[in-house]
């Protein structure tokens, strides 16, 4: 393994892009940065801007909206970059499966990595997600 | 309630010659008909004299029409009234209420959006709700509007 | 149900045409799957209550320890006073439980969906000559917009009228002809 | 001073390897009581240098329309900066004798500290992004607040001193801050100091809520963690000045305790800039240059300059 | 001063969901603001026309996750209104339990954020410490953390067993010390102080004018909250008070919430007292035709929903007004002239979510227009409007399509109206 992909598994930071979820998973999301659950311990950090993040974790199955900023979002990330589908709406529309207004689940708009399942996932779920992720690119 | 009572039978009175009928099946829910040309005066009442507070409106497609209803709260009594107008199916249009109640102008321009109903005299009827590129004159609350079953 | 129906049908005039359902004919294609012109839902599929209350009333067998309700874990079988099955759509979960437990294979699956539908026969929408939707999907003929005569045999010879605006037609049964 | 041994005091010690890994470790420091303030446990020791090695490895983007050129040099200058600065600040401490060093070397120092704000804001600019602008331009005006009250507290050690304006010779004139005017000159410093390292309540202009991270929105890569480098040296190497210029430093002439109660000193400093970060929500910039240009910040400078003129 | 225009968002750090904010600034201070909500347009209305009435609850719920009881909830007393339902006395604490209980969590959730927005990450850190003991009881009683599933038309889905009462108990009790130290840190700060008080002021009369709800209004000095308004579940039996503030600045808003929470604290404390055993579900058999309205105080104010059946399994059509729809707006008279700074810790006092609201809306920022004098504008525009639809659209036309309606709602067996 690079020493590159070593220290980004060590320090991965994360955008998180809400792409039309229910705030649910968002919510966990943050849950997991505050101290019952603290991320930080393996060096994961809520980023503000893009260009700083390693990986983006979207939430929310995607609106037509939010697709086209969504792939935006995704080509302004400096590489290496992955993606986590958070949520069962990321990962396959969810329960909104068929609205008129889904572009469709993350994996048809940018390359997704991994998937959390879950509605919303525990906050534990989604660090045994990113950690499921970091060996897999380890 | 007395209050209650009272404040209904003023409402009565006051939209006496507007409303078309009324209906009052519990007593904290008050449906009332009436013409899309006295909307605006109707409006005014609940809103301005009568100090009701503005909830939503609702856009319904029937066969008959579009209608609209709109939504005021009598929070001291905890009434709801609802006004209802029928609107034209082939050309849904009716006074916009914004200039009256700042808040419904969201609402007015998403029922535009998804039930295409013309507000006359809405200040910013700009595209709303839907994605920038979705189709003109396609609207997704219509009966016609894609499939529908589960 | 069909005591109301039979209570109004005398003020309604004889010519008026009804909604006749052929069950001897119905070969259970689900062909007749149509988009009714019902008043809301416009993907309505009218046909399929149809079908159930046609069925509940005509073909049902009217068991006085029915399986069919006794098997419903969501109790949303009953029968009601006329011994006439009802399914109360907001517990019925579509599990087809019934349909597997009726020993006269009365319920067909496809007539107990879980979103259900409604039909209005089309009252007050029809213009002068004109049929239901529904009536032209069949391909056998088995839906039919008719005049019906008043005094339609009673329902243990030939078919049963169900209310106001349906008629269901299915062969005959007697208790004692059922019996071993 | 022979080339080589200046490359050495420049690149390795107390240059950039020893800052850099000063600076790791204080960043570490803060990040772990921060988190331990929040009820968290806060990230490993290492953390910091797997940032920062990750942050090399990841790919340079410059933004569209933005000044190339000024945009990748703008971090490299106030790492330079930072790294300067701190070569000269530990020269003084570690070898403080009248005569060493060069006349002005505290004013060389002082301007040396700027440098990484004026290149965070040349960044912002560089970069061709309104909130990277907004951001820029709240650091200019922070400069403008908290650089005045700076100027003025750093007077008193000088007056203190009598007059010198080298580094070991102030080192030396003052023992400890045994003068009133020495303390409040110390703690408007330190409030200074807190701006100076875009710390809560002065990060207005990287307010990650409102303008994302400001100035740095749009580097990624090695010029990132060229920045988060100077922005942790800065924590570092801020401290050191203060005591060195206030507080009697950290010497080598007591032995091995002088040294352990300098860097207590030290540490004690970054504790307080940690619980202040941790204990007030940011201010507004108006509030913020009002602030430092108030009787409190300001006005506490200057009255300790009045205080050491009259030799109090 | 040169005008730029400063995005909050769409994809902000801590702002959760995707609202679009566009501050159009002079400098610092804040000249317009154009709004952008569809990022999170997801259709449920439509979707919830598709399903079942029995499904619903679960879409609604994923609504929002925050006020993922007072959305179900909303809509099955709407439900229950249409069917005339009589709610068993059990489910309806169990109702106020959970409702408070989540509006326990919300708030504190929301104090977390604010701090954030202000910068105060321990304040952040601290509130969403203290909100995991809500949410650990929150998975006891139902299940989940968030998505409850607990609302269900006619009852509650699940009882609340006995060997958990002390447990809401104790949760309850001890969070009233944390809430004394929330109270003490953050009502008594100078530096929030500073920040908040005097900060993003809603007069009353623009409360009224956009329909402002909730914790927005009521920090106004409008007291309006539907619980004891037009009582529901179980609140007219409880003792409790509606917490107003006055100046309707962002520290007004803060003191209501934080306020709030001890209020909700004493309810739930009284449900547990007063709650006896009983049957938790009346089984609903049918919905007959018609319409229902249901309100509910959710966390950020009235939450309210119109649901119409035609008599099927599935409602025609399904209105959901969530509380920041008429919130959000309120930013818009609150923010302008104020710094940008300012500008979030105001958004944050609205305490916005989109989820809900659910579409997108963009208020004209048109280069240099005040809104006053769009609204100037308005008025001619209207007048001109009425007098076009007058000659337009006489008195014959509206006559026709009254009776088409009578006729259209005769056919589905309601009353004319
Ligand atoms: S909670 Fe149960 S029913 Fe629901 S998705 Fe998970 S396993 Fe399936
Ligand atoms: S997966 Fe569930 S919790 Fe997450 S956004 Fe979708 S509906 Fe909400
Ligand atoms: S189309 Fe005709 S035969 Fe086929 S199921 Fe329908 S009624 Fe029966
Ligand atoms: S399909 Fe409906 S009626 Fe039949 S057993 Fe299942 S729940 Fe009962
Ligand atoms: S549908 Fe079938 S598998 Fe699913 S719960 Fe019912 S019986 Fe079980
Ligand atoms: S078991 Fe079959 S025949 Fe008997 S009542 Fe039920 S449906 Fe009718
Ligand atoms: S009679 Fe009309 S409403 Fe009924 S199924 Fe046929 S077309 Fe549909
Ligand atoms: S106001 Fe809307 S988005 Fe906010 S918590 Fe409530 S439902 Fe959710």
């Amino acid at each position: 393994m690079s020493l590159k992909l070593k220290a980004l598994c060590k320090s991965p930071w994360i955008f998180h892009v809400n792409t039309g979820a229910c705030n649910n998973c968002d919510i966990e999301l943050v849950d997991a940065l505050t101290p019952r659950f603290d991320v930080e311990r393996f060096g994961i950090l809520l980023v503000g801007s893009i260009r700083h993040a390693d990986a983006l974790v979207v939430t929310g199955g995607v609106t037509r909206q939010a697709a086209p900023r969504l792939k935006r979002l995704y080509e302004q990330a400096p590489k290496p970059r992955l993606v986590i589908a958070c949520g069962s709406c990321a990962c396959s529309k969810g329960i909104f499966h068929d609205g008129y207004h889904m572009a469709g689940p993350v994996d048809q708009i940018v390359p997704v990595d991994i998937y959390i399942p879950g509605c919303p996932p525990k906050p534990e779920a989604i660090i045994d997600g990113v950690v499921k992720l970091l060996k897999k690119v380890a | 309630m007395k209050e209650r009572e009272e404040l209904v039978t003023k409402i009565e009175e006051k939209l006496a010659g507007k409303a078309v009928s009324s209906r009052r099946d519990i007593p904290n829910r008050m449906y009332v008909y009436i013409e899309g040309e006295d909307l605006p005066e109707a409006v005014r009442l609940l809103f301005d004299e009568l100090s009701g507070r503005y909830v939503i409106l609702t856009g319904v497609d029937t066969p008959v029409g579009v209608e609209v209803l709109y939504h005021f709260s009598f929070d001291r009594v905890g009434l709801v009234v609802t006004l209802r107008v029928l609107l034209d199916k082939d050309k849904p249009e009716i006074d916009s209420i914004t200039p009256i109640v700042r808040g419904a102008e969201w609402i007015e321009r998403e029922i535009h959006e998804l039930l295409g109903v013309e507000f006359v005299g809405h200040p910013n009827m700009r595209r709303l709700i839907l994605a920038e590129d979705w189709p003109k004159g396609v609207y997704p609350l219509r009966r016609s509007y894609g499939k529908n079953t589960t | 149900m069909a005591k109301a129906g039979k209570k109004t049908a005398s003020s309604t005039t004889p010519q008026k045409k009804r909604l006749l359902v052929d069950l001897e004919v119905c070969a259970s294609c689900a062909e007749c799957v149509t988009r009714c012109d019902y008043f809301y839902h416009p993907e309505n599929n009218g046909m399929l209550s149809v079908r159930e209350r046609a069925t509940m009333s005509v073909v049902c067998r009217r068991c006085e320890n029915p399986l069919c309700v006794s098997v419903c874990t969501r109790d949303a079988l009953e029968k009601d006073a006329d011994g006439v099955l009802r399914r109360y759509t907001m517990r019925c979960v579509g599990c087809k439980s019934c349909s597997i437990a009726c020993p006269f294979g009365t319920l067909f699956p496809e007539i107990i969906p879980y979103a259900v539908s409604v039909c209005d026969y089309c009252a007050g929408r029809l213009r002068k000559d004109e049929v239901p939707v529904c009536v032209g999907s069949c391909p056998l003929h088995a839906v039919r917009f008719e005049e019906v005569d008043e005094d339609i045999p009673s329902p243990a010879e030939r078919g049963v009228r169900v209310d106001d605006h349906l008629v269901a037609h299915a062969l005959p049964w007697k208790k004692e002809g059922a019996k071993r | 001073m022979s080339p080589l041994w200046m490359a050495f005091l420049i690149l390795v010690f107390p240059g950039f390897a020893f800052t850099f890994a000063f600076a790791m470790a204080f960043a570490w420091i803060d990040r772990k009581v921060t988190a331990r303030v929040q009820w968290r446990v806060g990230p490993p020791f290492l953390q910091p240098i797997y940032d920062f090695v990750k942050l090399l490895g990841k790919e340079v983007i410059v933004p569209l329309g933005g000044a190339k050129v000024l945009f990748l040099l703008a971090p490299l200058l106030g790492l330079s900066a930072a790294t300067l600065a701190s070569t000269l600040v530990w020269q003084a401490n570690l070898w403080p004798r009248p005569g060493r060093g060069f006349v002005g070397d505290l004013i060389v120092a002082v301007y040396l500290l700027t440098i990484p704000s004026l290149s965070v804001i040349l960044g912002g600019f560089a970069s061709n992004n309104r909130v990277a602008s907004l951001g820029s331009s709240r650091e200019m005006k922070m400069i403008l607040s908290y650089e005045l009250p700076f100027i003025v507290a750093l007077i008193v050690p000088i007056v203190n001193a009598g007059g010198s304006i080298r580094l070991g010779e102030i080192l030396l004139g003052q023992s400890a801050v045994s003068h009133p005017s020495g303390i409040l000159a110390f703690i408007a410093a330190i409030l200074c100091m807190q701006a100076k390292l875009g710390l809560v309540p002065f990060d207005a202009a990287e307010a990650e809520t409102e303008l994302m991270s400001g100035p740095f929105v749009e580097y990624s890569g090695a010029p990132l963690a060229a920045i988060r480098l100077t922005r942790s040296m800065m924590l570092f190497v801020m401290p050191v000045f203060l005591i060195t210029v206030f507080w009697g430093g950290i010497t080598t002439e007591g032995g091995v305790l002088s040294v352990i109660v300098g860097s207590l000193k030290v540490l004690l400093l970054l504790v307080i800039v940690i619980l202040l970060r941790n204990t007030s929500p940011r201010i507004r910039i108006d509030q913020a240059i009002r602030f430092f240009w108030g009787p409190f910040v300001t006005g506490m400078a200057v009255l300790a300059v009045v205080l050491s003129l009259l030799g109090a | 001063m040169k005008r730029t225009i400063i995005p909050i968002g769409p994809y902000h750090p801590l702002q959760e969901e995707a609202g679009f904010f566009q501050l159009q600034v002079e400098g610092e201070k804040v000249l317009d603001i154009d709004v952008d909500l569809g990022y999170n347009h997801r259709g449920i209305e439509k979707i919830c026309e598709a399903r079942t009435f029995d499904q619903i609850p679960f879409v609604v719920e994923r609504i929002c996750g925050i006020c993922s009881t007072s959305h179900p909830l909303a809509y099955v007393q709407a439900v229950e209104e249409i069917a005339r339902v009589q709610v068993p006395e059990r489910a309806l604490y169990i109702r106020t339990i959970i409702a408070e209980l989540e509006r326990l969590h919300s708030h504190l959730l929301w104090l977390g954020l604010a701090g954030h927005f202000i910068g105060y990450n321990t304040v952040f850190m601290w509130a969403w410490r203290y909100r995991e003991p809500v949410l650990d009881i929150m998975e006891e009683m139902t299940g989940n953390r968030q998505n409850y599933a607990m609302m269900k038309i006619g009852g509650v889905r699940r009882d609340i067993l006995e060997q958990d009462l002390p447990k809401i108990r104790k949760m309850a009790e001890d969070l009233r010390p944390v809430l004394d130290m929330f109270v003490g840190a953050v009502m008594d700060d100078p530096v929030i102080h500073a920040r908040t008080k005097g900060v993003g002021v809603l007069t009353p009369e623009d409360a009224r004018r956009y329909g402002a709800v909730g914790p927005t209004a009521r920090a106004s000095g409008l007291a309006i909250d539907v619980r004891k308004d037009d009582p529901y579940a179980a609140y007219d039996r409880l003792d409790w008070k509606v917490i107003t503030g006055e100046s309707g600045d962002v520290f007004a808003k803060a003191a209501v919430r934080l306020l709030e929470i001890a209020e909700s604290i004493k309810i739930v404390l009284q449900c547990l007292d007063q709650m006896k055993p009983g049957e938790i579900d009346t089984k609903v058999k049918e919905i007959p035709p018609g319409e229902g309205i249901g309100r509910v105080e959710a966390p950020r104010g009235e939450t309210f929903h119109y649901v119409r059946s035609d008599g099927s399994n599935r409602p025609v059509r399904h209105k959901v007004r969530a509380p920041s729809y008429v919130n959000v707006p309120t930013f818009k008279a609150t923010c302008i002239g104020q710094t940008v700074s300012d500008a979030t810790i105001i958004l944050a006092a609205v305490d916005p979510c989109y989820s809900c609201t659910e579409r997108m809306a963009v208020v004209d920022a048109g280069a240099g227009k005040r809104p006053v004098e769009q609204y100037d504008l308005v008025a001619v525009s209207q007048r001109e409007g009425q007098k076009m639809l007058r000659s337009l659209a006489g008195k014959v036309a509206q006559t026709t399509l009254e009776k088409k309606l009578a006729e259209g709602y005769r056919r589905i067996g309601w009353k004319a109206c």
